[in-house]
């Protein structure tokens, strides 16, 4: 069940520490079997895959609410698939070599694992949830991977930048996904796919579009939102590797290119597409010149490819279609492979500058002659698969039905600027003169040119033979269309406009390498624009969320204790007035019947209460608390509750008399508060008593309903044999009541004990806490 | 007689008053301690099972027919809350054990945590409003009592709030539970529900809402009553923290859940608009509170109000799955903020501090293979002081 | 506050605390047909105690409690109102159900809630006068 | 008979919330103290008072002669006010020690353990 292996890859990550303790060095390879069964399945799967169109794998989850763990096989997961598993098996060996003797490569296999697993979640997932849930687990694996040197402060940063913008573009997605769920009435791709509504025409489809595609621009790192995956280059370079070439980043463009055929073609689609790809097409290649750091330069190359991609989609013609697939193969094959060589590079000389290397052919020639076919790929220079993939991009910005020149002029820009960053990677470390490097270079082992070989060699492989890939473009450019397609893809289109852009380019791009250590100071001027990009709002953001957090607690939790119960009288006085006196009004049946003495007692009980209030001495309050709690008594007395009567007096008396234990020990009154506030709190306590009045009166007046007290009354002494029916209900009829009350006196007698007997000395437990000063 | 029902609630009473009878001896403290806490667990699974089966059990205590006499019912909520309530009293115990000073268990340290156990599991069971008064102190005097164990200047002050507005909510709670009786002339809850259904003044009806939702919501810690919850949460010993955050809130949460849906459910519609609104805004302000402090407990104590908004938002939508949600999040809550609490502690007692700012730098190895220290093992980034952020008040 | 008491008050605690402490197990004992019951009896005795210690002071009081410390009186009136809780079950009817026996020889009727609001008074009793004498123990160690 | 009572009551939680906004610890005890025993009269007067009909059953017979005042708030009440006392006790406890510990009898002193 490929469920179950799924999630059994979160275990194999949890069980890395003991995978360690066995394997040793050794654990890479061990892990590596894992991408390795997952692609060995997918190839089993694609016979079934092209004659079906789509494999289901049903599984519920939470059956009672309706979801599922299904997976969805078709063209398009299947290549994705074929990335993630393949790229992560050369990635994980490559990762063992480059960390070895790496004190955390425990950690980092946990969470590179963990990641990979998300990854062939996300792509695999036919329910909209699943989908939203493994994303979500991209972005924090990949949050983990890329602050993995945590003691690097640039890192921290990073990997929370990645972490916050996509999961704010998180968010966004599933809004999306709930308003694509309500919007088509189902939740699960497949579903969504086989009914025949055409969910262009719903009401919902252009706020559901605009919050998944910033879902997806958010991951896929497009324009404005790009500015994240550069800075993501702080993780270790096989992360760089994974991440950007095959998987994270493109699980944007999976979901653009997942809901192609259901959302895709419609105005709104078309434009935001390829405008905003060829935008980030042209920032990413624009950008990545300037930098004299390998691994920036090809962080921004991936922006540009991420922003080719996302303009094929755009297009959305079939010729965009199969360029899509095309170039997505050839830059996931050369992305990962020239990731893997500037580890290489920075692994054995010690820096990630280019303009600090130079003459190393002839010291890591096996890395060069990668970094050659790889970077050969990159600049689209024949045979290589990067070749077709570029010459179909040109066709198909050609072939655009909308904003065609502007496509064109921007394709054609960035694959000039691609191909000097390219020769820039190739030519620039390993000719020219040697140059002193902060480690003596040396060829990097096996383990770390194993995977960019092997993948510089498929892109060679697939150049030449472009047959071989021919069965997982049509599967893949049939999921994409939505309809059954033969597309395949070949080496020569005969001598057409796309091939002479391509010679134009070529040339022009390796002029702008030779000029390239002239052309950076004039670059360098741009700088200061760059304060007022993209990221210099997303850092606005976040500092002035903090700020307003830390005003919102210092105004809200402010530890002054009256401003607290304000607010919380103010709510509940608010509410109050508003249902008895807006919404609706009291009831009062008037009729006073009284006899002197009573009005005497009561005068008397709220003169206490009033008194204790205003009086200014300690003992005067302590008085009229006890006289109040006299009058209280008297009432009860008066009005038919002798027990009650003589439970008041008890307890005030013993009240009193801690009172008078305790009140001495303190200050005398002092009086602290102003005028205005003692007025304000006089308005406040008012109101409530006002509102009080009212309700006793209303709920007085209501006489509805007989009580239950009847029952009681009846019974007591026939079946409960008392005849004090209040003891009776005490005891019996409610003695739960009185048991829990029973263990409230208990508890706070234990309270008052503990508290006033508690001992520091005896405190001390079989290990304590270490105390520290507060400082919160 | 279905004993399951009343005995989640007595056994507790039972284990701490033998132990409160032994106060002079640790051991038998300690051993009634957890063995109280193993029995709980078990009765607490017989009535899960029990309620599983039948959909609800009810039992009249003394055997008094139902609006008379108090009766205690178990319906699947309450069940899964006593369950949830049993196993983290087991672990919390467990945990005390290696982490409770001396001090603190001769002075009643889990007598106190058997009774707020009581309490609790008293408050989800009743079917009796003013007896859910009562649970409710009993649950709050003990941890009155748990709270100032220990005698620190930061726990007196933190349980001065604590006391004070804790009993405001009470008090706001029995004035309405005598209004209600004024209004209606029963305390059994669904037989309130009966009558309030048939009350002609609608205006008292919805004052009772207002005030049982004000009452609870002060328990519950909901915006803008929350203010006693980061005022003391993070004062007491880490695994009485641990329980509070566990427990306390949640009883709020489930009584505004019972009250809500059983007796109130007629006037929902103006009080869920307000609801709504105070569950958004809780859940927003506390994060934001939690994003401003770096002191490990106080962003729990935080974001636990964080958290209950979403308990709230799924009563304030009031439809099934949405009620079936916000109990999905009180679950869910009750382990992960219990387990973070008790997390915090062990990363005292590795680093000796609760401070975010002063982690991270130290690499502690913990000896042998502990999960729970798997933050320090690993290290993640997560535990490094945060740059870029706005300097700690 | 300690062993302040004049001569009447010392006078007064002396006699009327075995008056106070006899009548409030009378009050006890009828509480089930006429006013008092166990909290009211519970707060006598504890106020004959309370009194006896403004008289004499805590460790007088302590002498005549002998070796029983409130904290003993709670334990044993909580563990009576749990205990009263349980014969019920035995006969197969709900917790807290009332069961009466009559206790042949003095024709007293014995009952659970008899029981139960025993383990009240001593609860009260042993709640309110380990208060009490806690509160005013500390105020003696003080200056 | 009942609405001079609930003018009282009124009174009564006025004063005490009154007392409860004041800085003073003391006043807050005062405070709390007057709140509770409010809440009981409160509960015990909506009920609805009568006069000279204590519930009890006299010797012999098997239910009250005429009518009696409902036993059941009088109950609820008893239960309330002992509560009451416990919490009270409790927390006057509490500031004393609070006021050892903190030495000033000032609420705007004690907020060192919010933000």
């Amino acid at each position: 069940m490929i469920q179950l292996t799924v999630i059994a890859g979160f275990i194999l990550a949890a069980t890395v520490p003991l995978l360690h303790r066995w394997f040793g060095e050794r654990t890479s390879l061990v892990l590596a079997l894992y991408p390795a069964l997952l692609a060995v399945w997918l190839l089993e799967q694609m016979p079934e895959v092209l004659a079906q169109g789509n494999l289901l794998f049903e599984w519920q989850w939470v059956p009672s609410l309706g979801i599922s763990l299904t997976f969805m096989l078709d063209g398009l997961a299947l290549l994705f698939g074929l990335l993630i598993s393949v790229i992560g098996v050369f990635v994980l060996i490559y990762a063992g070599g480059y960390l070895r003797n790496h004190t955390d490569l425990p950690r980092f296999h946990i969470a590179l694992m963990a990641f990979m697993v998300s990854m062939f979640g996300l792509v695999l997932a036919d329910d909209l949830l699943t989908l939203f849930i493994f994303w979500e687990l991209t972005s924090i694996t990949s949050y983990l991977l890329i602050g993995f040197n945590h003691d690097d402060l640039e890192a921290r940063k990073s990997a929370r930048q990645g972490l916050f913008v996509t999961v704010a573009g998180g968010l966004a997605l599933m809004a999306g996904l709930v308003l694509l769920g309500v919007a088509s009435g189902h939740w699960s791709l497949s579903e969504i796919r086989a009914d025949d509504t055409d969910l262009r025409e719903h009401a919902l489809y252009t706020p559901l579009l605009i919050c998944l595609l910033i879902g997806a621009f958010t991951k896929s790192a497009q324009f404005p939102f790009h500015f994240w995956l550069p800075n993501a280059m702080a993780a270790p370079t096989p992360v760089s590797a994974y991440l950007h070439s095959a998987t994270m980043v493109k699980a944007g463009i999976y979901l653009l290119a997942r809901l192609h055929p259901e959302l895709g073609g419609t105005a709104l689609w078309v434009t935001v597409l390829s405008v905003v790809g060829g935008l980030t097409m042209f920032t990413g290649a624009f950008l990545a010149i300037r930098f004299t750091n390998v691994k920036k330069l090809l962080a921004y190359s991936t922006v540009m490819a991420l922003g080719a991609l996302t303009m094929l989609l755009g297009i959305g013609t079939p010729a965009a279609m199969v360029a899509f697939v095309a170039f997505l193969m050839a830059h996931s094959l050369y992305k990962g492979s020239l990731f893997m060589v500037a580890g290489a590079l920075d692994h054995s000389t010690g820096t990630k500058d280019v303009t600090a290397m130079g003459g190393l052919r002839s010291l890591m020639p096996v890395t060069s002659v990668i970094a050659f076919f790889a970077a050969l790929s990159l600049a689209g220079v024949p045979p290589l698969l990067g070749f077709i993939g570029k010459e179909l991009m040109f066709e198909a910005a050609l072939g655009a039905n909308a904003f065609q020149l502007l496509l064109v002029l921007l394709a054609f820009a960035s694959a000039i600027l691609t191909i000097a960053v390219a020769a820039i990677i190739a030519l620039r470390p390993f000719y020219g003169p040697r140059l002193i490097t902060p480690r003596v270079p040396h060829e990097a082992p096996l383990s770390m040119l194993l995977g960019p070989g092997i993948l510089a060699s498929l892109s060679l492989l697939l150049g030449v033979f472009p047959g071989v890939a021919s069965d997982l473009t049509a599967a893949t450019v049939t999921s994409l269309t939505g309809q059954p397609s033969d597309a395949y893809l070949s080496l020569w289109h005969g001598f057409n406009l796309p091939l002479l852009m391509s010679i134009i380019s070529l040339a022009l791009g390796f002029l702008a390498f030779k000029r390239w250590d002239r052309l950076r100071p004039k670059l360098a001027l741009l700088a200061p624009l760059m304060r007022y990009g993209p990221e210099a709002g997303y850092e606005a953001l976040i500092d002035n969320i903090a700020r307003f957090s830390v005003w919102q607690t210092k105004v809200l939790q402010n530890g002054y204790m009256r401003n607290y119960i304000l607010v919380m009288l103010l709510t509940l006085i608010g509410l109050l007035i508003n249902s008895i006196l807006v919404r609706h009004s009291p009831l009062i049946s008037f009729s006073l019947d009284v006899r002197f003495y009573e009005v005497m007692v009561v005068g008397t009980l709220a003169m206490g209460a009033l008194f204790a209030t205003l009086t200014r001495s300690r003992l005067g309050a302590v008085v009229s608390v006890g006289v109040m709690g006299l009058s209280i008594a008297l009432t009860f007395i008066f009005f038919s509750a002798p027990d009650l009567g003589i439970t008041q007096l008890l307890v005030e008396t013993l009240t009193v008399m801690l009172l008078v234990l305790v009140l001495f020990r303190l200050p005398r009154f002092t009086s602290f508060s102003t005028t205005l506030e003692r007025v304000r709190d006089g308005l406040i306590a008012g109101a409530m008593g006002v509102l009080i009045c009212l309700l006793i009166l209303t709920a007085w007046s209501i006489d509805q309903f007989a009580p239950i007290s009847g029952y009681m009354i009846e019974n007591s002494a026939p079946l409960a044999y008392g005849r004090n029916i209040v003891n009776v209900i005490l005891v019996d009829y409610r003695a739960l009541d009185t048991l829990g009350e029973m263990f409230v006196l208990a508890l706070a007698a234990i309270g008052v004990i503990a508290m006033l007997k508690f001992d520091h000395k005896s405190s001390q437990g079989p290990r304590t806490e270490r105390k520290e000063p507060y400082d919160g | 007689m279905r004993p399951e029902v009343a005995l989640p609630v007595l056994l507790p009473l039972l284990s701490g008053a033998i132990s409160l009878l032994f106060w002079r001896s640790r051991p038998v403290q300690r051993f009634i301690g957890i063995g109280g806490n193993l029995a709980l667990l078990v009765v607490s699974l017989w009535l899960f099972v029990g309620v599983m089966e039948e959909g609800y059990i009810t039992l009249e205590m003394g055997g008094w027919p139902a609006p008379f006499g108090i009766v205690l019912v178990a319906d699947v909520l309450s069940a899964v809350m006593v369950l949830m309530t049993a196993i983290i009293g087991l672990l919390m115990g467990i945990y005390s054990l290696a982490t409770t000073g001396r001090g603190h268990e001769k002075f009643g340290y889990y007598p106190l945590m058997h009774l707020l156990l009581a309490g609790v599991a008293g408050a989800f069971l009743t079917g009796d409003i003013f007896n859910l008064y009562v649970w409710f102190e009993v649950m709050l005097v003990a941890s009155f009592a748990l709270m100032i164990l220990g005698g620190e200047r930061a726990q007196m002050e933190g349980a001065i709030k604590y006391v004070t507005l804790n009993l405001l909510a009470s008090i706001i709670f029995l004035t309405a539970v005598g209004l209600t009786y004024g209004t209606v002339g029963t305390l059994n809850m669904a037989d309130i529900a009966l009558r309030l259904d048939a009350a002609e003044h609608s205006g008292m009806v919805e004052v009772l809402a207002v005030m049982y939702m004000v009452a609870f919501g002060i328990k519950a810690a909901a915006f803008p009553l929350f203010f006693w919850l980061p005022a003391s949460y993070h004062t007491p010993p880490v695994a009485v923290s641990a329980l509070f955050a566990a427990l306390l809130t949640k009883v709020g949460v489930y009584s505004l859940f019972r009250v809500f849906t059983l007796v109130f459910d007629q006037s929902m519609d103006y009080l869920q608009d307000i609801m709504l609104w105070a569950a958004a805004i809780t859940m927003v302000t506390g994060v934001l509170g939690a994003a401003a402090q770096f002191e490990f407990r106080r962003i729990l104590s935080f974001h636990i109000v964080s958290q209950i908004g979403y308990m709230l938002l799924g009563l304030a939508l009031n439809t099934p799955l949405a009620i079936a949600g916000g109990v999905f999040a009180v679950l869910h809550n009750m382990v992960v903020k219990t387990n973070l609490f008790l997390i915090s502690g062990i990363t005292h007692r590795l680093l000796g501090t609760y401070q975010l700012k002063k982690m991270g730098a130290s690499t502690v190895s913990a000896p042998g293979w502990q999960w729970p220290s798997f933050f320090q093992r690993f290290r993640w980034p997560v535990f490094r002081r945060y740059p870029g952020s706005s300097p700690n008040s | 506050m300690v062993k302040s008491g004049t001569v009447i008050l010392n006078t007064a605690a002396r006699f009327l605390m075995p008056l106070q402490l006899i009548f409030s197990v009378f009050l006890l004992l009828r509480g089930h047909d006429e006013p008092g019951g166990g909290f009211i009896a519970g707060l006598v005795a504890a106020g004959a105690f309370t009194l006896y210690m403004f008289a004499f002071g805590v460790s007088a009081t302590r002498g005549i409690l002998r070796m029983i410390d409130p904290r003993d009186l709670i334990g044993v009136g909580l563990l009576l109102g749990m205990i009263s809780v349980v014969p019920a079950w035995f006969v197969g009817e709900p917790f807290m159900t009332a069961q009466w026996w009559t206790i042949p020889v003095v024709d007293f009727k014995a009952s659970t809630p008899l029981i139960f609001d025993i383990g009240v008074y001593l609860a009260v009793l042993g709640a309110v006068t380990g208060m009490v004498m806690s509160l005013m123990e500390v105020d003696k160690d003080e200056p | 008979m009942e609405p001079l009572m609930a003018v009282a009551i009124g009174i009564l939680y006025a004063t005490a919330i009154f007392m409860m906004l004041r800085r003073s610890i003391v006043k807050l005890v005062i405070g709390l103290m007057l709140l509770s025993n409010a809440a009981n009269l409160l509960i015990f007067t909506t009920a609805g008072m009568t006069r000279g009909a204590p519930p009890l059953i006299p010797e012999g017979m098997s239910a009250p002669v005429g009518n009696v005042a409902d036993p059941l708030p009088q109950a609820v009440v008893l239960t309330a006010i002992v509560i009451a006392f416990s919490v009270l006790a409790f927390a006057v406890v509490l500031i004393r020690r609070a006021y050892e510990v903190v030495k000033a009898d000032d609420l705007d002193k004690m907020k060192e353990t919010d933000t």
